[in-house]
């Protein structure tokens, strides 16, 4: 990639932007067709009522809510891991930042909708925002429900400004180089960048306040979306584990979500040049501390369940380890540990190929995580009599299908609209570390007057 | 307005624009004259030196404090403005009051820092303006803005001589 | 001082007969959700009788217990709504405002007792059955929690009625359609703010139980454990 | 009157019509001008009687104004009226004590049943097609007139029947002028729930032949063979309100209660004992206790009096009885009847009750006569807290008693009753009798049926005619219950609504019918209506009892009709003027079927919801959990886990239960309440026609149930039956509770 002058960085970058291929459309539409799909059929629920879901007493929550925490953590990819890659000013953090911060973007918006997905009355679902309404009343600042309204509220806003500012000096490149229509739109999207130093300066400065910021942020979005459980006194959920548990996992789903996406973009935009084995290498390896960081909370949280064997805990306890939720359970420790483990802490193994894999497997499994967090607790409250079970009908499944289709679908809109590595970042991180200043010779300079 | 009248080279390295800097800087040109673009920040170089000094981190603080103070009042007034029955506990929840408090001490500083960045950065600013494509094709652009007539002819050269591979001349008259 | 409406539910006098829950269906409008639903688990019964086996043939037990909204005082249900659908009342009801209800389903999940019952699809009853509602209880949509109310509306209705003759409620004067129909007596309502009505006597003595007292949810239904039976000596 | 209401009508309409096309088809619709004026809002509360089951309660009915579809004069139209919300127990009222149990509350849906037959049809098709057509009432009277009247004039015996639900006060005159006129005959139309064998052996054992009324209330010590007395069996509102008295009513006394039978039923569950007998050995059992308080002196042999002197063996004490002896064949333990007999005798007052399957056994007769004379040495007929018997109720003693239902289908089908004309009313014979006695065939075989349903039930759908009747709450009631209270009561309730439908009261009908026949028949039935009848019947009570209160007749009825009826306190009879009789020996339990072949025996048992099948149409009793195995919209089978778990059946497996007479599958319920060599299944379910509710669900025990029947009377003996059973497969079965099971590893590792 040294060999590469910066002007051809830019040309290759820009490339995936120019054209479409049939691949690309073929592509494009099956998913767009599974986002449409989902879209009647959530449709279809606010039609006929949520009893088109396999929802039921007493597991009033199942799929819905499974995706929100789901993409919620996945969210957890971009920002955060860029923000820490930033403030540390790792330098292989350059061509990474970017495909990063679009999951995060991404990810939060759709996992924001499964809040309303899941209403009984989703047309009421503005009556969660505080403005002051015609019913003289305000939401109840006292539901997690609100804290969640609110941490996510920021944590989108931020995770935007904090994808857009570093597009803005792309935007320029673009506008220069595109014509007619494109030109136009892109001209609006830099703002009128030129690049002086002044810009320069201010939005360095403006990112590195952001990536303070937005760090604290990410970790109390996830401790709040634990927090819509622990606050309920249902068995296995009033923990006080809950919210590093969700961030850690959160943090661990999110960079799997990130490798899975940089192999597939290596491959699909030919950024072998720029996406190399050593990203995947040092993501491995984070991944690698992340997942034994996760199956340390786990046992922490399983030890303290069994040890304090109280008998409203232990049938939910129970139901997960050898019970009707044990399968999920032992294929959730599969695709978290026992799978992604191995392949991560064994060097030959860490190749592009070896990390996606590991990740494709935690992406899963964090998926039932959430899964066997919600409904084995619900379906096994403390009166036996009540106990009850959950099956996801077709709707349910179809939604969440549409939701990782639409992310899918949006990452590859996005990859039309914006190069998906920052250039300039990049083309920065080409000369000398800064702070060393140059001395210039002058020849011209001696043979003056 | 017109794009202003002004005289810049067009620089292919970051060595030479360096050199150009100097020279016009030999010249007497005064600092806030001269003008410099780039497609990358050069921050190692002299050039880019300019303008670096900014409150943006104080500004970012004060946002931050001001959008806790809104969200805590937010917590509180609309705890008050629908009194539950708390059977004998405070009306005003402290945790959750804190847990708005702080998002929205956060989203004020993420805000207030973008304003500030464009603020401060006159941005956005679509107005035609001196401007050149090559900037974006790695050219660095080094000039001066309101030339005096008598340093024109100067300034060209000493940009020609630093090695500008171009120099042109924009708006008014010339 | 406001009334602080209690039930006592005496457990060695309920034989499960069922009757209160039939009496509620009745009074409330609860609709029946028919075989498909009842088969996904969406029965509502705001009012069930728990049954519970122990033992083996021939030497088995069985207890049963109603079980309804135990209207807390620290109700885990009130504090998770985000529009305060689920609130607490002057009189320390667990009010459930249907029309602010959105159906987060939180309360639900966060009742220890699982006595709130979520309408997953519009009630209907085939003409003429719709005439047998309950004109003074609303009848519930799509996307909407209910739940047990202590009969609200018979508690205004008595409040109401003492106020227009001026005087005091009287002890027993009011009765939810559970208490009503109870036929054994095995449930007593009342206000538990007054030490000499009935229900507070019963819920200070000795077989007095809360349901699953330890989650600290303060409820205002006292359970009677079921008693054993002391013959004289002689026998 | 019919002009002026044709013209405010058509004013209406005119005024509606200028209305409509405002797309609400209640605009469609001309509106009625309003018969009662009502205030909006403000509930009426009405005495009426509950009349799901035979106890006889009396209730009170929510009135309030409201809105509803009816037809009149043919037409459809709204009419402002007063409709039943809410039923609740009569508080005046000795019998339900301002109680009442889910099945009378349930009352409701059957007037607003969408699928009550809201007019009078005819047949056309073919018998049993369900093809009818609609016919005014005019015509449907003359019908049912011209074929009595034709069977009238010539008379032969038996040529006119009935089969009915349990009858009493006016009604039963009406249908007794009936049968005497046409020297026709009635039959009970249901086998099951039948109290004819515990009226037999009161009647011989003290000389009162009904039920009998058990005063728990002040009883100290409740000893119960079988009976389902705070469920289904006699009056369980009267009993649960006992009941709670017992154990909690009486400050520092709580009485035990002691349950014997093979399945822990639904009381059984609230005993403080339960006591696992053999089918068929209740009444072994209480002579083996009986031996005990005689042999060990707690209670002088002779205090028994006739009712010991009917047990073979009494004046020696039982010597065959002792515990030991019988140890084995009740399966109870010697020293667990010694330490109950000892118990029970040192605990005054206490009381044997002895019902449901201890007297549907082939050896019930003598069950219930040893459970009497156990109740006779224990002194408590017609002590408080015994058994009571009002002195009042003989009167009602049948003139002709009805007939079993075997008896009359053997007849009809071999032709010695040629029966012509057969009217069905409460009834559903088809439904309630086992495929055994070949009912069907009988019914065949007849030429006219005409039937008061008010439902298309199995029994209806054979009909050539059906007059609907209006539901209970539009109509005249009246009864003499026989037990539920010491008082004497005569209930009395005017309709608390006018009808929804174009239906009619069926003693109107009878009466109406009566007129347009003539002759004695007429005499005998001097009434235009039946509220003239009950009216009759109460100037009769007033001549013989006098009142109080009231000060002429008039008073007394219309305070009668306002509380909904009158009752007075009787001197509870003791046992009197019963006498002859040889004493009896005991007799084993015949099964029907091989034990070696059928391995089973069958225990149906009666609804808590369902009653006897006969409210399997309501909504609300298919949805009410049954309060032991939580089922809802459905049937199953109870079988014991140590079964189960022999036979490889799980919860839920679709098993077949077949005795030497059918077979039928159900869902299997592991239920550790029943024996391990009994399976039991609730009857109710496993109706062909019955509503949209009931249809097609679930199976019918009676039906595969022997034609076996209990020695000394006609009755079914319906637990008699012995079965195998064969998964066949699975099957869905819905339960509202403990979803989870025992079963389910969560619970084997707490």
């Amino acid at each position: 990639m040294a060999t590469k002058t910066p002007e051809q960085i830019t040309e290759d970058l820009m490339r995936p932007m120019w054209g479409l291929s049939g691949r690309y459309v073929l592509a494009v539409a099956f998913l767009a067709g599974v986002v449409v799909a989902a879209l009647c059929a959530f449709m279809w629920q606010v039609y006929a009522g949520l009893g088109v879901s396999g929802l039921r007493t007493p597991v009033f929550w199942g799929f819905y809510i499974t995706d929100f925490v789901f993409w919620i953590g996945l969210s957890h990819a971009g920002t955060l891991i860029s923000a820490i890659l930033r403030l540390a000013n790792a330098t292989w953090r350059r061509p990474v930042t970017r495909c990063a911060e679009v999951i995060t973007v991404f990810a939060l918006s759709i996992g924001a909708t499964f809040p309303i997905i899941h209403l009984g009355r989703p047309w009421l679902a503005f009556w969660l925002f505080p403005y002051p309404s015609e019913r003289g009343l305000w939401p109840n600042i006292r539901s997690p429900l609100l804290w969640d309204f609110f941490a996510i509220n920021t944590y989108l806003i931020s995770s935007v400004t904090f994808l857009l500012l570093p597009m803005i000096p792309d935007f320029a490149l673009i506008r220069d180089r595109a014509n007619g229509w494109k030109q136009k739109v892109y001209g609006a999207l830099s703002l009128g960048w030129t690049g002086t130093p002044r810009q320069w300066h201010r939005l360095e400065t403006a990112m590195h306040i952001m990536a303070i910021a937005v760090i604290p942020v990410a970790v109390s979005v996830h401790s709040i979306v634990s927090w819509d459980f622990a606050m309920a006194p249902v068995p296995m959920w009033h923990s006080t584990i809950f919210a590093p548990y969700f961030v850690a996992g959160a943090i661990f789903s999110g960079i799997a979500a990130l490798i899975l996406a940089m192999a597939l973009l290596r491959k699909f935009l030919h950024l072998e040049d720029y996406l190399l084995p050593i990203h995947f290498e040092n993501l491995g390896k984070l991944l690698l501390v992340m997942s034994l960081l996760w199956f340390y909370f786990v046992f922490a949280e399983r030890l303290t369940a069994w040890y304090g064997n109280e008998t409203g805990e232990m049938p939910v306890f129970w139901t997960t380890q050898h019970g009707t939720y044990a399968g999920l359970f032992w294929l959730m420790v599969f695709c978290n540990f026992l799978i992604p483990v191995p392949i991560l802490a064994i060097k030959k193994f860490r190749t592009i190929l070896g990390t996606a894999l590991a990740s494709f497997t935690v992406v899963i499994g964090m998926w039932l995580e959430r899964f066997l967090i919600i409904v084995p607790s619900l379906s096994h409250k403390y009166l036996t009599y009540s106990w009850g079970t959950y099956r996801p009908t077709w709707v349910e499944i179809t939604i969440t299908a549409g939701t990782f289709c639409a992310m899918a679908l949006l990452y590859m809109i996005f990859s039309k609209v914006v190069p998906l590595i920052s250039i300039w970042e990049l083309k920065a991180g080409l000369h000398a570390a800064p702070h060393t200043p140059r001395v210039v010779v002058e020849p011209s300079e001696a043979g003056a007057d | 307005m017109a794009t202003p009248y002004a005289i810049y080279g067009l620089f292919p390295t970051p060595e030479t624009a360096e050199r150009g800097f100097n020279a016009l800087d030999r010249a007497g040109v005064s600092p806030s004259r001269i003008i410099v673009m780039a497609s990358e920040p050069f921050d190692e170089y002299a050039f880019s030196k300019m303008d670096h000094a900014t409150p943006m981190p104080y500004i970012a603080a004060l946002g931050g404090i001001v959008g806790g103070v809104g969200g805590f009042f937010l917590a509180r007034l609309t705890q008050e403005a629908y009194p539950i029955i708390t059977g004998g506990m405070p009306l005003l929840a402290a945790w959750p009051t804190g847990i708005v408090t702080y998002e929205l001490t956060m989203l004020g500083a993420v805000i207030t820092t973008i304003v500030t960045l464009l603020v401060t950065t006159k941005l956005p600013n679509w107005k035609s303006k001196l401007y050149d494509h090559e900037v974006s094709h790695g050219k660095i652009l080094i000039g001066v803005i309101e030339p005096s007539s008598a340093m024109r002819a100067e300034i060209e050269n000493r940009l020609r001589g630093a090695g500008a591979v171009k120099v042109k001349i924009t708006g008014g008259q010339s | 001082m406001a009334h602080q409406w209690g039930m006592v539910i005496d457990l060695d006098r309920c034989t499960g007969c069922e009757a209160c829950v039939v009496a509620c269906h009745a009074e409330n409008n609860i609709s029946t959700v028919g075989e498909d639903q009842a088969r996904r688990s969406r029965a509502k019964h705001w009012i069930r009788v728990e049954r519970y086996y122990e033992g083996e043939f021939p030497d088995v037990q069985v207890k049963f217990m109603p079980v309804l909204c135990q209207q807390c005082d620290a109700a885990p249900c009130e504090p998770v709504c985000p529009t305060f659908a689920s609130y607490h009342t002057s009189e320390g009801l667990n009010g459930q405002i249907y029309n602010r209800c959105i159906g987060t389903r939180y309360c639900a999940n966060a009742c220890p007792y699982v006595v709130r019952y979520f309408n997953f699809f519009n009630p209907v009853w085939d003409k003429p059955l719709n005439l047998q509602l309950n004109p003074d209880v609303s009848v519930r949509e799509v996307g909407v929690m209910e739940k047990c109310t202590f009969c609200v509306q018979r508690i205004k209705a008595g409040e109401i009625k003492a106020e227009a003759e001026k005087r005091e409620l009287k002890d027993g004067e009011i009765q939810p359609a559970c208490v009503q129909s109870c036929a054994p007596r095995a449930m007593v309502f009342g206000d538990l703010n007054d030490p000499e009505s009935e229900v507070s006597r019963l819920a200070n003595s000795g077989r007095a139980t809360k349901l699953l007292a330890e989650l600290g949810t303060r409820p205002k239904v006292t359970y009677l454990q079921r008693d054993a039976w002391h013959g004289h000596e002689n026998a | 009157m019919e002009r002026r209401d044709f013209l405010k009508i058509s004013a209406i309409a005119g005024a509606t019509a200028a209305l409509e096309g405002c797309g609400n088809p209640d605009h469609q619709l001309i509106r009625f001008v309003p018969e009662e004026d009502l205030l909006p809002g403000i509930a009426t509360w009405k005495p009426s009687i509950c009349t799901q089951c035979p106890a006889g309660c009396g209730m009170m009915v929510r009135v309030m104004q409201g809105e509803a579809e009816v037809i009149r004069k043919g037409q459809l139209g709204l009419l402002k009226m007063g409709l039943a919300k809410k039923l609740e127990g009569n508080p005046a009222h000795p019998i339900s004590q301002g109680k009442l149990c889910p099945r009378g509350q349930a009352g409701l849906q059957v007037t607003y049943h969408p699928d009550r037959i809201k007019n009078p049809l005819v047949r056309e098709g073919a018998r049993g097609s369900g093809q009818f057509k609609e016919i005014g009432w005019d015509d449907a009277i003359k019908q049912l007139a011209s074929q009595l009247s034709t069977l009238h004039t010539s008379n032969p015996p038996g040529g006119l029947a009935f089969v009915t639900g349990p009858l009493r006060g006016q009604r039963k005159t009406i249908l007794d002028a009936f049968t005497t006129s046409f020297q026709g005959s009635y039959a009970v139309g249901a086998a099951f729930l039948d109290d004819s064998v515990a009226r037999a052996a009161n009647g011989a054992s003290f000389g009162h032949a009904a039920p009998g009324t058990v005063d728990l209330a002040n009883s100290n010590y409740v000893l119960s063979f079988g009976a389902d007395f705070l469920g289904t069996w006699n009056s369980p509102v009267a009993q649960n309100v006992g009941f709670g008295h017992m154990r909690k009513g009486r400050p520092g006394m709580r009485g035990k209660f002691v349950q014997f039978e093979p399945r822990i039923s639904q009381t059984g569950a609230s005993a403080d004992e339960f006591v696992a007998v053999q089918p068929g050995a209740e009444g072994v059992l209480a002579l083996a206790i009986a031996h005990v308080v005689i042999a060990e002196k707690r209670k002088p042999l002779a205090s028994a009096g006739h009712a010991g002197s009917l047990i073979d063996g009494w004046a020696q004490g039982l010597p065959d009885y002792a515990p030991e002896k019988v140890a084995a064949q009740t399966g109870v333990k010697a020293e667990t009847i010694a330490r109950i007999a000892r118990e029970a005798a040192s605990h005054d007052p206490a009381v044997a009750i002895i019902g449901d399957s201890a007297t549907a056994q082939t050896n019930g007769y003598f069950n219930a006569l040893a459970v009497n004379a156990l109740n006779a040495l224990l002194g408590s007929v017609g002590k408080p807290g015994g058994i009571l018997f009002g002195a009042g109720l003989n009167a009602q003693a049948s003139k002709s008693g009805p007939a079993s239902l075997e008896l009359f289908a053997s007849q009809v089908s071999s032709g010695a009753a040629p029966v012509k004309v057969l009217l069905v009313y409460n009834a559903n014979p088809i439904f309630s009798a086992p495929t055994a006695w070949g009912v069907r065939a009988a019914l065949d075989k007849i030429p006219f049926i005409a039937s008061f349903a008010s439902f298309m039930d199995e029994t209806a759908l054979l009909a050539d005619l059906i007059l609907p009747d209006s539901s209970p709450l539009e109509s005249w009631l009246d009864d003499v219950p026989p037990s539920g209270s010491a008082k004497f009561v005569m209930s009395v309730a005017p309709p608390a609504m006018a009808p929804l439908h174009d239906t009619r009261s069926a003693p109107d009908v009878l009466l109406d019918v009566a007129q347009r026949i003539g002759g004695d028949l007429a005499k005998a039935l001097p009434w235009k209506t039946y509220d003239e009848a009950i009216q009759a019947a109460f100037a009769a009570l007033y001549k013989e009892k006098g009142s109080k209160t009231a000060k002429d007749a008039d008073e007394f009825w219309s305070r009668a009709k306002d509380q909904g009826g009158w009752w007075t306190d009787e001197p509870s009879a003791t046992a009197n003027g019963a006498s002859g009789g040889r004493p009896i020996k005991a007799s084993a339990a015949q099964f029907d079927g091989e034990a070696s072949q059928y391995p089973f025996h069958f225990l149906p048992f009666a609804s808590q919801l369902f009653y006897d099948g006969s409210l399997a149409n309501l909504p609300w009793m298919q949805e009410a959990p049954d309060p032991l195995s939580t089922v809802m919209w459905g049937t199953w089978l109870e079988i014991n886990p140590r079964t189960a778990q022999k036979l490889n059946i799980q919860r839920g497996d679709l098993v077949e239960v077949s005795s030497p007479h059918g077979k039928l599958q159900a869902p299997a319920l592991i239920a550790p309440g029943v024996a391990p060599d009994v399976v039991a299944m609730p009857i109710g379910q496993g109706h062909e026609s019955y509503t949209r509710y009931a249809s097609g669900r679930g199976a019918n025990p009676i039906s595969i149930l022997a034609p076996a029947t209990v020695e000394g009377t006609g009755a079914l003996a319906w637990a008699a039956t012995r079965v195998k059973l064969s998964a066949v497969g699975r099957s869905a079965m819905i339960l509202f509770g403990g979803s989870l099971t025992e079963a389910s590893p969560e619970l084997k590792h707490r």
